[in-house]
């Protein structure tokens, strides 16, 4: 399924916001339920083109998230379904309550998509930094947790979410990343996909982090080292039999995610090994709020980078002999 | 005291026919209102929980909306063109089970189980479990945002149904609702009203000692909503001015309804030791005696002292049309 | 330290919200730069009595949580030491973001009390339980977060709190709990307490949990199963030595806690356990948007009983022989 | 482009003695303001961001503030007495760095390390790592209630200090800010100071095809503020009316500064599309041009138009004391 014919690190660079406004406009053709939601962010989240083609199914509230996912909440009640397109900073943050409340325990068909998430915004500072939305909205019950990878992924688990009935949120990458998967990609709810077999140590990984995984892979593998790498796109629920495998089958896991280093993907995979199949797991992620710097930079400052990866796994293998 | 289903003893009401004449209708909502709170009564009393202050304030509202207001029947809770009530100010729940009781939406002895383990009837309504209630509420400042999302879809549908929300006046506090308020005004959404349950008390004690709300009318005028002042314990003026909205084209409704908590209790009305304190045996008993001696058809005047300094005067035209009945639906 | 004589359940219960109001009337005659902010929530947070001593320092916003702390973050500002009192579920749902950027990221001298925490609002329903909090904060970068057991841990976690500099969280319970400590109990900062000593296995929890878990481990002792009880009052920053020891030491850990199955303590002792030493963990919680009922009804439904505790010690016990 | 010490060119301005008049108190804020300007044109272009529009339709207002209004100077950024000023719409963080620059607070160089890596001049304003800073901002809606707060604390102290807060006209479809204006009013905070910085545009459009916010003044005015109007290009209203608060003793003040977005730059004024563009080389240098050859004490006529409707008129007495200096501290 996955392309690793190429170093990753080479190919082309996307930002995902493009595949979610073409694949919100298909969508949006298709069904004339689909209504996109905004908080004045029209031109972050990419949609001018989305307001030029269905001018009345863009609702702009203004800058005003709580009542931006209550608005969403009320619209699915009379039939819509609405896309809430904000910053992830201000979503999650700000609309926590509502996303709880409103859609989540109220089990409203509103697809959140959290734009520009983790430290895409960089220089903006850990204000605008989305780090903490993943461990925020896990601990929320009745909402399923996506962040995609490339593209490709993000348009597939938009369609996903499109024809599910129930609450989604979407992380919609900003910073560019390379295509990970092959066009026919489709996304499964709940699964891993592993992109790269390997026995001696597993990277677990998503969102605009699942190259730098892959490129960390290909590292290993000149040095010997086989490591299996599993995208893990859906956050919740986990595929938790992808986890026990890899805790089974290889010397140790390493999660690594644009995120707060704690309570995210890595949380979720510590807790799944420790009540299934006790193992070695290292959490890469952003363990405190962000110094001055561009996304890169603070990806790489914070070891998420493919040699930090690298480092971390050859760790994990070198313990284990 | 637990509750049980002898406890569940109100009669079904349902709705008028709808070539009634208004006085009948005003009489029908008035011994509607009498009976909701007779049960509710029962329900907080014997399961030792509710609020039953809140409760008090909002029945003749329920009654009115449910009774000859809303365009919706326990047949067509899941038509997508039925009216929409929310109720934000979810700590009533007790009051909305009951008036959906009351009116034929839930099985009377359902009520039995207010509050019990796995029961439907939670503290604060659920959408999921309960038909006829459109949002889980409970957290204030929700009901308002939900209420202008269903507005807004209503006129993307082109569709007549409307939408009424009905709101705390401490709830007012919540800054979610000028949110809301502002984007309604924005998108001109004339079948939304917010009805204002405005007893001036909140949980702790007056709106006006904790953040006054006041100039209530000038701050809704000024979010661009028509503004209507109206007895909330008066079932004709609620059932014309509920009826009667939009009063401007293009404006949403906000209509400030003076009530008291704990209406019409003498040891609970206006008493904010009421928000949710249970009666006692000999308290329960007092209530009781009190609701059955209320002749149909009371209402509580309201000295203009109660009402806001500045009112906004709008005429309120009489319903000519059968109350219920939407004009005009396409 | 811990009386452990008499069985635990026997004891005399305690409402947590006494030893809080009872305190910070204590700490506000001895500094006058402490006040109180609530939004509408004297009566809830037990503080007529404060509002009586103290009629200023009762700063009450109204029901307007966004404001209420960033109100509290420009007392801090102005040199008073605001301690913030309203119910849990709103504290944090509903000002999360003014949490993680007026107080945490703006480093400011807030406490953040979150009044009747977990499902002690029982029959309110999901919207008034707060069994996300501790996962929400967790993820929130420069904020302690303790979670008391008994009035007297709560009344040395707030003394603590208003003799330390910086952003504190601190969940004061509404339901009724023994005592656990003796009144000499000092509150040490990311210390936890062995209230039990033992070998077979560890139970780690905090708040009006903690009680039930020296109940299950008087029960399993009775089968001649020595469980380590350790108290966790400080989720963040996490005893990770004491629980390192208790992987080390025992067959497993069992937390238990009026929280969310994931995220909170159960999550940070699973990471702390992946990353430092494999170990079976197996986390009680609650899993999802309870159902109707009592707190007592919902903790015992969701298995944080004694029973429901040690029936999880036992589990790992008979797997580890 | 990189942004170096060579492109931190800008005098130190500091404030005037407190006895000159108040023709050269405008003439140094206006040339301090010009001055800003050429700095922060620079710190966006070289450094490739930051939010010129809205840093130019404030920097008349921040010069105003730091230059004769606040008592505040480089030695008493940590005075427990000191004036407060929030700036609210912390996307502007460039101007404020800039203006505290001009005024002695940051050291002229240390611009050059704006947005760098692990600099202490972030896209957004922090206070643990810039004296002068009295709160982190950057998502809207934070400084009006933490400015509330610190009113409170003023007030609890009896303390004359003064609180001000710099808004965005976008930024008030917040709700958090009309929790906050009606806690403001309920503690008769007279000494709080909200300005807006009426540009009417937001981040994509204007504020009235968004959210409309009007008619702002009879908003502000039904949440218990004085209102007062000035054009907020014109820094001799800026100073009368700054320096002259309160104007309703018990009442906090709403100064509605209209001003426009990228002013007075020709091509960036008004237009929407510099929010957070940045100009490229030739817009870069016809802004210098343009800046350059701005006299100093220039001032933007604003067509009455461009004011609210409803203007609701106060006497703004002239500032016989000197301005910046408290009377009557206690
Ligand atoms: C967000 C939020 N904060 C606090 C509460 C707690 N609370 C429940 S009812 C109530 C008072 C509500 O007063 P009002 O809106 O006037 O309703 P009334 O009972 O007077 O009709 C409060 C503060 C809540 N439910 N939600
Ligand atoms: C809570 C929140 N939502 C959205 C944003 C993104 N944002 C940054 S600036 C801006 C527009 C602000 O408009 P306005 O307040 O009018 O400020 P101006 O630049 O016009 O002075 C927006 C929406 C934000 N910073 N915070
Ligand atoms: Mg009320
Ligand atoms: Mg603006």
């Amino acid at each position: 399924m996955s392309i690793v014919e190429t170093s990753i690190a080479d190919r082309p660079r996307y930002d995902c916001r493009d595949a979610y406004v073409e694949t919100l406009a298909e969508l949006a053709e298709a069904d004339h339920r689909i209504v996109g939601v905004v908080n004045d962010s029209v031109g972050s989240s990419k949609l001018n083109s989305f307001r030029k083609a269905f001018p009345d199914r863009l609702i702009n509230v203004g800058i005003a998230e709580q009542d931006m996912v209550g608005v969403a909440s009320g619209l699915a009640n009379g039939g819509r379904i609405p896309f809430v397109s904000a910053a992830s900073c201000f979503l999650t943050g700000r609309a926590l309550e509502q996303i709880k409340a409103d859609v989540a325990y109220s089990n409203t068909n509103v697809k959140l998509c959290g734009m520009s998430p983790g430290v895409a915004y960089g220089e903006l500072g850990p204000t605008h930094h989305s780090i903490e939305d993943i461990a925020w909205l896990r601990a929320i019950s009745n909402l399923t947790v996506i962040v995609p990878a490339d593209p490709i992924e993000t348009a597939a688990a938009l369609r996903w979410a499109a024809a599910s009935d129930g609450p989604v949120f979407i992380r919609v990458s900003r910073m560019s990343v390379p295509k990970v998967y092959d066009e026919d990609y489709a996304f499964r709810l709940g699964r891993a996909i592993t992109v790269r077999a390997g026995d001696d140590v597993t990277l677990i990984s998503n969102g605009t982090v699942l190259w730098r995984a892959i490129a960390a892979a290909e590292q290993l593998a000149t040095e010997g080292i086989s490591a299996r790498v599993l995208s893990m796109p859906t956050v919740k629920p986990l595929d938790t039999s992808a986890v026990v495998a890899a805790a089974r089958e290889t010397a140790g896991i390493v999660t690594a995610e644009e995120a707060v280093s704690g309570g995210g993907l890595g949380g979720a995979v510590a807790e799944t090994v420790v009540q299934q199949h006790p193992a070695r797991v290292t959490i890469l992620g952003i363990p405190e709020f962000a110094p001055t710097g561009s996304a890169g930079y603070l990806l790489d400052h914070f070891g998420l980078s493919p040699d930090g990866i690298a480092a971390a796994a050859r760790r994990l293998v070198t313990r284990g002999t | 005291m637990t509750l049980t289903v002898e406890h569940t003893t109100m009669p079904v009401l349902g709705r008028l026919p709808i070539h009634s004449s208004r006085a009948e209708q005003v009489a029908h909502i008035a011994e509607a209102a009498r009976q909701i709170r007779i049960q509710d009564l029962k329900l907080v009393h014997y399961a030792g929980a509710g609020h039953i202050g809140g409760d008090f304030s909002a029945i003749d509202i329920l009654a009115t909306l449910y009774g000859a207001v809303l365009d919706i029947t326990p047949d067509s809770v899941t038509d997508p063109e039925r009216d929409r009530f929310i109720l934000s100010k979810g700590h009533v729940a007790g009051a909305l089970y009951t008036t959906l009781a009351a009116f034929g939406f839930l099985p009377v002895d359902d009520l039995a189980t207010f509050l019990k383990p796995l029961s439907a009837l939670n503290g604060h309504p659920n959408r999921r479990k309960v038909a006829g209630v459109e949002a889980n509420t409970g957290p204030l400042g929700h009901g308002l945002p939900v209420a202008v999302g269903h507005a807004l879809s209503a006129k993307l549908d082109v569709s007549l149904r409307r939408t009424y929300v009905l709101v705390g006046d401490g709830e007012l506090q919540e800054g979610s609702n000028w949110e809301a308020m502002m984007a309604a005004s924005q998108y001109q959404l004339d079948r939304l009203t917010v009805i204002v349950d405005r007893n001036r008390l909140q949980q702790g004690a007056t709106t006006k000692e904790t953040n006054d709300l006041d100039p209530l009318p000038d701050k809704a005028a000024a979010f661009g909503f028509a503004v209507v002042e109206v007895n909330g314990h008066d079932h004709g003026e609620l059932l014309d001015v509920l009826s009667a909205v939009p009063f401007r084209p293009g404006k949403p409704t906000f209509v400030i309804a003076h009530t008291h908590k704990g209406h019409p209790i003498s040891f609970m009305s206006n008493n904010v030791a009421w928000h949710h304190r249970v009666p006692d045996v000999a308290e329960f008993q007092q209530a009781l005696t009190e609701l059955e001696a209320v002749a149909p058809g009371y209402t509580k005047e309201l000295g203009m002292t109660e009402r806001s300094e500045g009112i906004i005067k709008h005429s309120l035209p009489r319903v000519s049309s059968a109350p219920g009945a939407k004009r005009g639906r396409g």
